[in-house]
This record gives C-alpha cells, sequence and structure tokens, in this order.
C-alpha cells in the first residue's frame, strides 16, 4: 500500500470535489440558527454524549461529571510516598516558582520580573524543553480587538457566544480588554506580525468572531510567540530548569498555603524540593490523554499534570465535561494524522464538502458546530474512507488559490503547505481530507481575574496562581480561534503581577509539608483506588503492545 | 542505532521507534513538525548520503540507519533587544562566527523547513536584515543546520536575533493598537462592560444574535 | 625531508629549496618588524626543516599583501610558504584568534573581520 | 549624453559596501551614471571571502565567488553585459584570481562544479573589472562632464595592495601605477608622487593589532604631507577605515574616496 499521497480510488473522489467547484467558488453556505446549531451539537459532539464521562467520587469536585480520561487521573495514587520524601533539603529556594515552560508560563515568569522580582528569585520549571508546549503549535493568531470597527465588547460578546454563556464573565472582561496591551507588548519585543507596510495589522477572520480580529505571523503565530519570549526569559536571566515536571505541589502545614513544589528529574529520576512564596501552575492542556480515543493536535507532554496537582491540594475543576475538538484535523495521510490543519485555512475561503461534494456546513461556524457537522457527515455515510480505515471529509484547498490568487496557499500557510508536500500532497492542486481531532481543554482549574486559583468555596487558594490552558471559566465550553493565545498571555501576566504582589508580601519562608496529599491519599484508599494508578502521567506511553506485555523494568 | 526493528509500513520515524518499543524523553516534542526536538540523522541503504531531518516528519524506510539528536549543543548570547541596533554589527558581536560562512550551502541542505539558510546568511553578511528574517521567518530551531555547518554558525539563535531586530526595530508599529491600548488604559469601554456583565444570559444571547459580522456572509 | 616541509610544499605548490636567501621578502615586507623571524630566515628554517620551526611567530603577522610574492626572484613566494604553514594549524581545529574577544568587531569594516577569519581560523 | 554608446556592467557590491562605505558606493553610481555607464546589481551575490587562499588545494573557499560568477553569467548572457563591476578592491581581487585559477585548473572547476550543485556551471570568462578600470578607459566621457577645476587640491593617490597584487590581476604596474594619476592628471588635477602609494596599510591587524596599522599609516600619511598632498585618494573601504585611524577631520590631509574627489569634479559634491 502507498501510504504517500492519494490512492486511485482517493483520485477519484477528488473529481467529484473539483466538479462542484465552479459552483461552490460562487456561493456561501447560510449559516445555521442558534436553534440548529444546538441541535446538532447535542447530538454529535463527545461532550453531549453520556458513555464519555462519569462523575467523580472524591476531591474538592466530588459529584461532578468530568471526562473518564480526567477522573482516571485524579482518582490515582501520587508517584511519590509522602514519608520517603526528605522536605528538610530544599534544592531551589525561590520567590516565585513557574511550573510549566509553554506561553503562559513564560509570560508568568517575565510579568513577574517586570514586576521587580528579581530574576535569580523566580524558577521555571518544565517537563521537557522550556518552549515544548502547545504555543508552538497554534498556527492561526491572536484575537485582540484593536481596530476601529472593532471594540473590546464586541470581542466580550463573541467569547461569551462562542463559550454558550457559561464563560465567566469578569475573566472575559481580563481577557478582552488585556489583549490589545498584549500585542503591544509583543509589539515591544520585536514579535513579527503580519502588517501593512506602514505598520497596520492584517487581521483576519476566525470562526465565531463578528470582527476580523486575529493577529498572525504568517501560519506559525504560536511558534513565533514562544520564540521570541523564550528569547526573552533567557536574556532578563530568569533560570529555566527543564526535563524537571512538579509532581506534586507543597503545602504549608500551618496555613495550608501552596508553599512549592516536589519536581522529578526524568533524566537521573531524582526528585527536587523547590521552597517557593507562590507558585504559579502553567501546565497546559490534556489532549495527550486522547479522551474517547480521538487524535489530538496536543504537544507530546500535554497529559493535564496541572490538573492533578492543582486538585489535591484542593482547587475547583470546572468545565471539565467539555473538550475542544478542532474540526479539521488531519485524516489521510496516516503518518499526520490528527495534526492541526490550521483554522486559517477556512478563514482563506477552504471549503467543506463530503464525499458527493457538497458543502454541509458554512465553514467558519463556531469550532464545536463545525466539528459535529464533520462527525455527523462521516457517521450517516457521507465521508470519506481512508486506506487505514479512518473517516474525513474534504477541505477544499484550491479552491483558496482560485478565490484568492495562486500563491495565496504558500504564502500565508507555508507550514500546512510544507506538512503535507512532505507526505507527497500538494494542496494547492488536491483537497486534503480532514476529521476532528482533540485539541483544547476548554475547561480546567477556576481563577479569579488576578489568576488565583480558586477553591469550591469560591475562596482563593493562597500561594498557588494558575494561568494558560489549565485554567478554566475564560473560554466558557468552548474556545474561540485565537482565543487561546490572547488566554495564556493575559492571565500569564495578570498571574505573574500579582504573584510578584504577594510575594513581596511575605517576609516569612514557607514551610513544607505534603500533608494535602496525605489526606487525599486516605480518600484513595477509601474508595478502593489499587495501587496500580498512579498520576500524573507526564508523558503518553506509546509503545507497541507486544513491547508492553513484555515489558521488565529493570532501570 | 545499527540495530534492527520491525515496524509497519508508512509510520514517521517517530513512531516506528515507539513501537519497536523506545520511550522517548528527549527527542519528542510537538510532534507535528513545529518545535525543533526530533532531529534525526539517517543513511538509507544504497545512499552514500548522510541526510537529515525530523522524525515526526519523516517516513520510515526499509533499512535506513538513524539516531536521534537529542540536543543541539549551543550557548545563546544575553542581549537586550531594546538597546540594540538592527545592523550586522551587531550581530556580528554575538555571532562573529558567521564571516566563516564560505556558501557551502549545507545548511540549507539540512533544513527541515525547506529554508534558504545560506541565502539568509549571505542576507545577513549583505547588512540585509529585514531580507534575512523574511527568509528564515519559519526555522524551527531544531539546529540541524547547525550540526552540518563547517563554520560552526549557531543558526537558531542567530536567526532568533535577526528576527527580532527586525520586529523590534524595522517593522512599523501599528498605530490603532496603540490608540485602542490608550483607551483601555483610560477607561473608555468601563461603562459598557458594567452594563454588559450585569446583563442575563438572554439579554446577552439577544446581543449576539443580532451583532453584525463583519464582511457578512452571501 | 620532514613531514612538515613535505605538508608545506604539497599545500602551497612551492618549492622552498629554490630560496638563494637574498633577503628581499624581508625588505619589501610591510610588517617584519613585528615579526620574530623575518621572512627569508622562515624560508631558510623550512628549508632545514628543524625543531624552531614550530616556533615561528612571524606567520601570524603575515596579512597575504603579496609584496613579497611579486617580487621574489626565484618565484618561492614566502607569502604563500607563509599561508601553507598557517593551515598546517588551522586545518587541525586549532584557531589562533578568538574572534568572540575583538572588542571593535563591530566597528571595522566587514572584510576586515572576513580576512581575519579565512587567517587565523579553521 | 546621447552621442555616447551605452555602457553597461552588472555590479558585485560585495559586503563592506552596503554596510561601511555607503558614501563610496553612492558618489561611484552617481559618477558612473553621469558617465552614461549603467550598473545592474547582481540579484543574489555571496560573500567573496575578501582574502584569497594561496593554497592550492582549498577549493571551498573558491564557491562564494564562483556562485556569484555564476549569478554574473546567467545574467550576461541575457543582457548585454560588459562585464563584472566591483568597487571593492578585495572583492575585485578575489573573483579575479578565482578566475585565472580556474582557467589555468579545469579539475578544480569540475570538482567546484559537481560540489557546487548550481543550476548551471559556470563557463568562465566573466570579466571582473574594477570601477578604476573603467574610469580610466572612458576618460574621455569624464573630461565631457567634468565642469569644476579643483585648483585647490593636491592629490596624492594611495592603491594600497589588492588592485595591484599579485601582478597577474593588476590593473597597472605594480611597481609604479599611474593609472589613477593619469586619470586625474588629465583632469587637470594636481598630483603629489610619494614612495607610499603601494605600501600595505595594515589590513586586517585593525582587529587584533590596532598599533601595526597606526604605524604603517602614519608611514604613508606623513610621506604624503612631507610633499605637500593635502588630499590622499583612496579606493578600497578598508584603506579608508585604517587611513582615517590617524588622518582625522580638520587634519591638514583629507581622506577621500576617488569616486568622491571626481564626484566633486562633475559639480555635484
Amino acid at each position: 500500500m502507498n501510504m504517500e499521497g492519494y490512492s486511485p480510488e482517493m483520485r477519484k473522489l477528488i473529481e467529484i470535489v473539483e466538479e462542484t467547484r465552479p459552483e461552490r467558488l460562487r456561493r456561501k453556505y447560510r449559516k445555521f440558527s442558534l436553534k440548529e446549531r444546538k441541535e446538532l451539537v447535542s447530538k454529535w459532539h463527545p461532550d453531549y454524549r453520556s458513555d464519555t464521562k462519569r462523575r467523580l467520587r472524591i476531591g474538592p469536585c466530588r459529584g461532578e461529571i468530568v471526562y473518564s480520561e480526567i477522573a482516571d487521573l485524579l482518582e490515582a495514587w501520587p508517584l511519590i510516598e509522602p514519608d520517603s520524601i526528605d522536605l528538610s533539603r530544599i534544592d531551589y529556594d525561590v520567590e516565585i516558582l513557574v511550573v510549566g515552560g509553554g506561553g503562559a508560563g513564560a509570560a508568568a515568569a517575565l510579568w513577574a520580573y517586570y514586576s521587580g522580582v528579581k530574576p535569580e528569585d523566580i524558577l521555571l520549571v518544565t517537563k521537557l524543553r522550556f518552549g515544548d508546549a502547545n504555543t508552538v503549535k497554534a498556527r492561526t493568531g491572536i484575537q485582540a480587538a484593536d481596530r476601529a470597527e472593532d471594540s473590546p465588547i464586541l470581542h466580550y460578546l463573541d467569547t461569551m457566544g462562542g463559550g454558550h454563556f457559561v464563560n465567566k464573565p469578569e475573566l472575559v472582561k481580563a481577557l478582552v480588554s488585556d489583549a490589545p496591551l498584549i500585542i503591544k507588548w509583543l509589539e515591544d519585543l520585536g514579535f513579527i506580525f503580519d502588517k501593512t507596510p506602514s505598520g497596520d495589522m492584517i487581521e483576519y477572520a476566525g470562526g465565531g468572531a463578528c470582527r476580523r480580529r486575529l493577529h498572525c505571523a504568517r501560519d506559525c503565530t504560536g511558534l513565533e510567540l514562544m520564540r521570541v519570549i523564550k528569547d526573552e526569559v533567557i536574556n532578563v536571566g530568569i533560570p529555566v530548569l527543564e526535563y524537571s515536571p512538579a509532581i506534586e505541589l507543597l503545602t504549608d502545614p500551618e496555613t495550608s498555603a501552596v508553599s512549592g513544589a516536589i519536581l522529578l528529574n526524568l533524566e537521573t529520576e531524582e526528585y527536587l524540593v523547590v521552597c517557593a512564596k507562590v507558585t504559579i501552575l502553567a501546565t497546559g492542556g490534556c489532549g495527550r490523554l486522547h479522551a474517547v480515543g480521538f487524535p489530538t493536535t496536543n504537544h507530546y507532554g500535554a497529559t493535564a499534570d496541572g490538573i492533578v496537582l492543582g486538585y489535591r491540594v484542593g482547587a475547583k475543576l470546572r468545565d471539565m465535561d467539555t473538550l475542544q475538538f478542532h474540526p479539521t484535523g488531519a485524516a489521510w495521510p496516516e503518518a499526520i494524522r490528527g495534526e492541526l490543519v490550521p483554522e486559517k485555512t477556512r478563514s482563506l475561503g477552504g471549503q467543506l464538502v463530503n464525499i458527493k461534494g457538497e458543502m454541509f456546513v458554512y465553514e467558519l461556524e463556531p469550532r464545536d458546530v463545525v466539528a459535529s457537522a464533520i462527525i455527523r457527515e462521516c457517521a450517516e455515510g457521507r465521508g470519506v474512507i481512508t486506506p487505514t480505515g479512518a473517516h474525513g471529509v474534504w477541505l477544499d484547498t484550491p479552491l483558496i488559490e482560485e478565490l484568492r490568487g495562486s500563491g495565496t496557499i504558500k504564502k500565508e500557510l507555508p507550514a500546512l503547505y510544507r506538512m503535507f508536500i512532505r507526505q507527497g500532497i500538494d494542496i494547492t492542486e488536491d483537497p486534503i481530507l480532514v476529521f476532528p481531532t482533540l485539541h483544547y481543554q476548554n475547561g480546567g482549574i477556576e481563577i479569579d481575574s488576578y489568576g488565583r486559583a480558586l477553591a469550591p468555596n469560591g475562596k482563593p487558594i493562597p500561594g498557588l496562581f494558575v494561568a494558560g490552558e489549565v485554567t478554566g471559566g475564560v473560554h466558557g465550553r468552548n474556545r474561540l480561534v485565537g482565543n487561546s493565545l490572547a488566554d495564556i498571555l493575559v492571565f500569564g501576566r495578570r498571574a505573574g503581577i500579582n504573584a510578584a504582589k504577594v510575594a513581596v508580601s511575605i517576609s516569612s519562608k514557607p514551610k513544607l509539608s505534603l500533608n494535602h496529599l496525605k489526606a487525599y491519599m486516605e480518600e484513595l484508599k477509601r474508595i478502593g483506588i489499587p495501587r496500580t494508578k498512579r498520576a500524573p502521567i507526564l508523558l503518553p506511553d506509546y509503545r507497541g503492545e507486544k513491547v508492553l506485555l513484555r515489558s521488565v523494568r529493570v532501570f | 542505532m545499527g540495530k534492527a526493528y520491525e515496524v509497519p509500513e508508512g509510520l514517521t520515524i517517530m513512531k516506528a521507534l515507539e513501537y519497536a518499543g523506545f520511550r522517548f524523553i528527549r527527542g519528542s516534542g510537538c510532534r507535528g513538525g513545529f518545535c525543533g526536538a526530533c532531529g534525526v540523522i539517517y543513511r538509507s541503504p544504497g545512499e552514500y548520503k548522510l541526510r537529515v531531518g525530523l522524525a515526526c516528519q519523516t517516513t520510515v524506510k526499509d533499512g535506513m540507519h538513524l539516531a536521534i539528536l537529542p540536543y543541539s549543543p549551543m550557548v545563546k548570547p544575553i542581549y537586550r533587544i531594546d538597546k540594540l541596533k538592527p545592523d550586522l554589527g551587531t550581530i556580528l558581536k554575538y555571532f562573529p562566527e558567521i564571516v566563516r560562512c564560505v556558501s557551502c550551502n549545507s545548511c540549507t541542505k539540512a533544513c527541515p523547513q525547506d529554508l534558504e539558510v545560506m541565502e539568509a546568511i549571505q542576507a545577513i553578511r549583505q547588512n540585509d536584515i529585514a531580507r534575512a528574517a523574511n527568509l528564515i521567518f519559519d526555522c524551527i530551531m531544531c539546529g540541524l543546520c547547525s550540526t552540518r555547518c563547517p563554520a560552526d554558525i549557531r543558526h537558531p539563535y542567530l536567526f532568533q536575533l535577526v528576527r527580532r531586530l527586525y520586529g523590534k526595530h524595522l517593522l512599523s508599529r501599528a498605530r490603532h493598537v496603540e490608540l485602542r491600548v490608550k483607551e483601555i488604559v483610560e477607561g473608555r469601554w468601563e461603562a459598557e462592560f458594567s452594563k454588559l456583565m450585569k446583563m442575563s444570559v438572554e439579554e446577552l444571547r439577544k446581543l449576539y444574535t443580532e451583532r453584525k459580522i463583519e464582511g457578512g456572509e452571501k | 625531508m620532514k613531514e612538515i616541509v613535505r605538508k608545506i610544499i604539497s599545500i602551497s605548490g612551492r618549492n622552498p629549496f629554490l630560496c638563494y636567501q637574498c633577503g628581499l621578502c624581508s625588505a619589501v615586507c610591510p610588517v617584519v618588524e613585528y615579526m620574530d623571524t623575518p621572512p627569508h630566515k622562515v624560508v631558510k628554517l623550512i628549508q632545514l626543516g628543524g625543531e624552531e620551526l614550530k616556533r615561528i611567530k612571524s606567520i601570524w603577522y603575515c596579512i597575504s599583501c603579496m609584496a613579497c610574492v611579486d617580487r621574489c626572484p626565484r618565484n618561492v613566494g614566502p607569502g604563500i610558504l607563509f599561508e601553507a604553514f598557517r593551515l598546517l594549524t588551522l586545518r587541525r581545529g586549532i584557531d589562533k584568534v578568538d574572534l568572540g574577544t575583538l572588542e571593535n568587531i563591530d566597528k571595522v569594516p566587514t572584510i576586515a573581520v572576513v580576512a581575519l577569519a579565512r587567517k587565523t581560523t579553521g | 549624453m546621447n552621442y555616447l554608446s551605452s555602457l553597461k556592467y552588472l555590479y558585485y557590491p560585495g559586503c563592506t559596501i552596503k554596510r561601511d562605505a555607503l558614501e563610496y558606493e553612492e558618489k561611484s553610481l552617481l559618477l558612473l551614471r553621469k558617465m552614461g555607464i549603467e550598473l545592474k546589481e547582481l540579484e543574489s551575490w555571496y560573500c567573496c571571502g575578501a582574502l584569497p587562499s594561496l593554497a592550492i588545494d582549498d577549493i571551498m573557499s573558491y564557491v562564494g565567488g564562483t556562485r556569484t560568477l555564476i549569478e554574473a553569467q546567467k545574467l550576461i548572457r541575457r543582457g548585454d553585459f560588459n562585464g563584472l563591476l566591483t568597487l571593492c578592491p578585495m572583492c575585485y581581487n578575489v573573483l579575479k584570481r578565482i578566475n585565472l585559477v580556474l582557467e589555468n585548473d579545469p579539475d578544480k572547476l569540475e570538482i567546484l562544479t559537481e560540489y557546487m550543485e548550481e543550476e548551471e556551471r559556470y563557463g568562465l570568462g566573466v570579466n571582473v573589472v574594477h570601477i578604476v578600470e573603467v574610469l580610466a578607459g572612458n576618460i574621455d566621457r569624464l573630461k565631457e562632464i567634468a565642469t569644476e577645476k579643483l585648483t585647490e587640491f593636491k592629490v596624492a593617490v594611495y592603491y594600497g595592495c589588492t588592485l595591484l597584487r599579485p601582478k597577474e590581476i593588476a590593473i597597472d604596474d605594480p611597481e609604479n601605477p599611474e593609472i589613477i594619476e593619469n586619470l586625474l592628471t588629465s583632469l587637470e588635477v594636481a598630483i603629489v608622487d610619494y614612495p607610499f602609494k603601494t605600501e600595505c596599510c595594515g589590513s586586517y591587524h585593525i582587529l587584533t593589532n590596532r598599533n601595526i596599522v597606526v604605524d604603517r599609516v602614519k608611514r604613508i600619511v606623513s610621506s604624503a604631507l612631507r610633499r605637500g598632498a593635502n588630499i590622499i585618494t583612496v579606493v578600497c573601504p578598508l584603506c579608508m577605515y585604517n587611513l582615517k585611524q590617524v588622518v582625522k577631520e580638520g587634519n591638514k590631509l583629507r581622506a577621500m574616496y576617488l569616486s568622491e574627489l571626481l564626484v566633486h569634479l562633475v559639480g555635484d559634491r
């Protein structure tokens, strides 16, 4: 079987897409009404199926429904035995500990530094390399309402509407009000935005947004973002510890405030003790849990570690019964299955088309609507089945060239073009097959507008800030394109600034304990969780079945 | 790595190694060709060329010999971007090795992003920062070019400096962004926000449905 | 013939044994006064192939101005022998100048830096 | 200028012109334009290496220059160009010597061609010229437009090394070059003769042994001064930089690029 390019059977199907192209070039599919949207989503989206989730049996949010994969992590034993950890020997004694080396963590560290904390009093720790995060994979852009035709108010409405109106208003207000400021900050740092020669931003339309508001750096916005702020973190001298994920938070036995973390050096397998006045969790999302068996666009380390750590110290989770399935992940060829086909492909005019060459959805509906529509087409037999048995619908990329002139794809979507040409498919000539892919964790640890982690009683957990994808509340039950990069920077910044304020106000050195963990373990014992179930998992395991069955752990 | 494993056809090198039983700590990042964590060097049977690529983007071929590069050693210079002048002098100070480029083109051949790396180095040498920044915009900083460079150029960090010099000092600033920031800081939108935040979901929903979409749909 | 001499000959393509020590090279060399061994004497030492060859620093002062090469009546081209001599060091990966330590590197014309790099780094 | 046939050259600026000698470029281009000589800058060009390797087995050091020559070759095929012009004598020297080596050694050209993997091979024969040669060869055009008299100028001409050595590529007699003097004399500019016009300025020692450069330049400058010069004219950006370590603003002696001097002469200062 040839695994690159298209098979002759698939080529026949592509002819149908080509036949209907001239007709489709002339019109757009109408938008769904709110009622139609709701019907579609509730029937086809995994968020609305009952077999994908279950009730939590322990912890601060006992009784709440979350995705089963998340519940499995929360109902699991820690990696360490509290009594075997020597907390008297502190390896790093800092003011602010930032856990996570993606966009949110880097922004938090920088803004803590800008707020007066000495760089050497900050420590940024990360599981893989600094910058190995979903941030680098964010392709399409950053939303910020900065054009005269636009306003933060409209951005607010779009975000609330996209999130099904369950977003936390104070967080959305913070997001939309700070976003332009973030754009300015990035400009100051030397971020290369798509601009006109006079310096005006070229802004693109995004699904669910009523104004063109996406600020892009070609189709590698997240990559450019991570490159720039990582460079800056190193320049200002903030120490970074790579391959050292936090595997547990520490609490002060007297105040119950979070007072640092236990890290694991992945390469030497030794644990490290960090004492910190304030800890900022910026650990990212959960795509690598492969909820409901979906492929994912996420990076290798997206395993929801922060959710586990935060929950064990009493943080409230919200909207963990919803995940974002990006409507367009590559469905073929197998080598890139699940990888993101950015929304910009649709912003530029790429239409979604079923096996009969019909449009079945307006391509710029909110993501959950588009994803549901694609799942429906495939479930009802109007999708294409690939040689490896995956489902998909066509995304008519050559249409972009017809609409906007030849050369548009290479100019506007170079990374996408490259990803496919490596696999023998020229997207300027042939359409591509797409299917929803697990993309984003909509919910997470609930925060307030200062970035503080909240307990179920609505009070902040002292010493703990949270930022980025690991948080919940900003996006409600569905995130709009371009709001994730805005989110990580807006709340990374807020967490950094406010953590700095708190750190300055604390004069005494916090004490360290794992008391919270002991209490949590009592609960685990009570409901009879087997000792073999452990979390955080840190990295997914993709080893072949044969190997796993015969695995003997020696080293 | 000199040892044979049998894997299914069509897998990327990364997935093939995992199938064979390897579990990555280093050498796996975004898994989508964006982070440069998984540089790999390989030779194929019947080929004398030593090739490089990304393990997550390169499909395995029968008989291929390979090694994952866990890290590309190079030290990043420290600078304050706002204090620098966007010209070759600045770059020479931090990356003097670029004068050692002999236009051998090994870098371009190594680039998994198909960038014109050698052209970019030469553009820097010609003091054309803007052209260089645009040529290497898509750099994922994998460092594969650096491993092949006889001039010992630290391309990833060099290009990072070039891009920032361009973005900071040569691109015009967006005036409309500054205006909006000023408005927000001055509280221009506060009144509307407080109205909006007090609204019921029904009221919000009505505003949302009735809002005009820019460009509209036909 | 000593290995070092053989190498100098093969890299330069010139024959040091043709030199009859007229001293013209040293007379026209613009930097001879900074050298520990004047060019004609370096050529003599190459002919002899002795141990002291390894201690000669003159070659790092030569800037390939070609004055000695053009005027050498025996077509020995001391400057070209010097180049081969330098390359014996540079080709082992040993740099004679650390470009990273040059204080005025950002101020001088680029050609000066390029030329220095080509003549003193390997 | 219509009665003069149009002359066209490709132009290879080299790294230093675009950064350290912008005024040299500006004046040169202006002068040539006024003389009815058209220049077209190469679209891509590569570092020549500044000083050629003198070893016979250093083929790698020819790669940049040869790539540039191939670029020129492509354009020459399409347009009617008289050659590839350089302002920087180091670029001139390197390109000229690469031509020489490759003409005399077909094996080297073969190895290079194989290695470079360019779209086409270098067919030799790109005529590399230095601006001085073009000016000297078109004195008539210069005379035509020279409206000013520079009676106050007493010019010492400084050639440096790389236009004259090795003798195989020299633009004039390397022991006693007079090409620039003749040019200036025919334009009625007063010349001062002195013995150091082909002495090395110390070149790249400016980076590591500045004192060598200062010593050398002092010797050159004081000789010119003693003989009554008030202008020392230069064609190389590195010579210029090195001279300026000694020749400062307000001195009796002023350092001036040849093009700058000639631009004075055509009344466009």
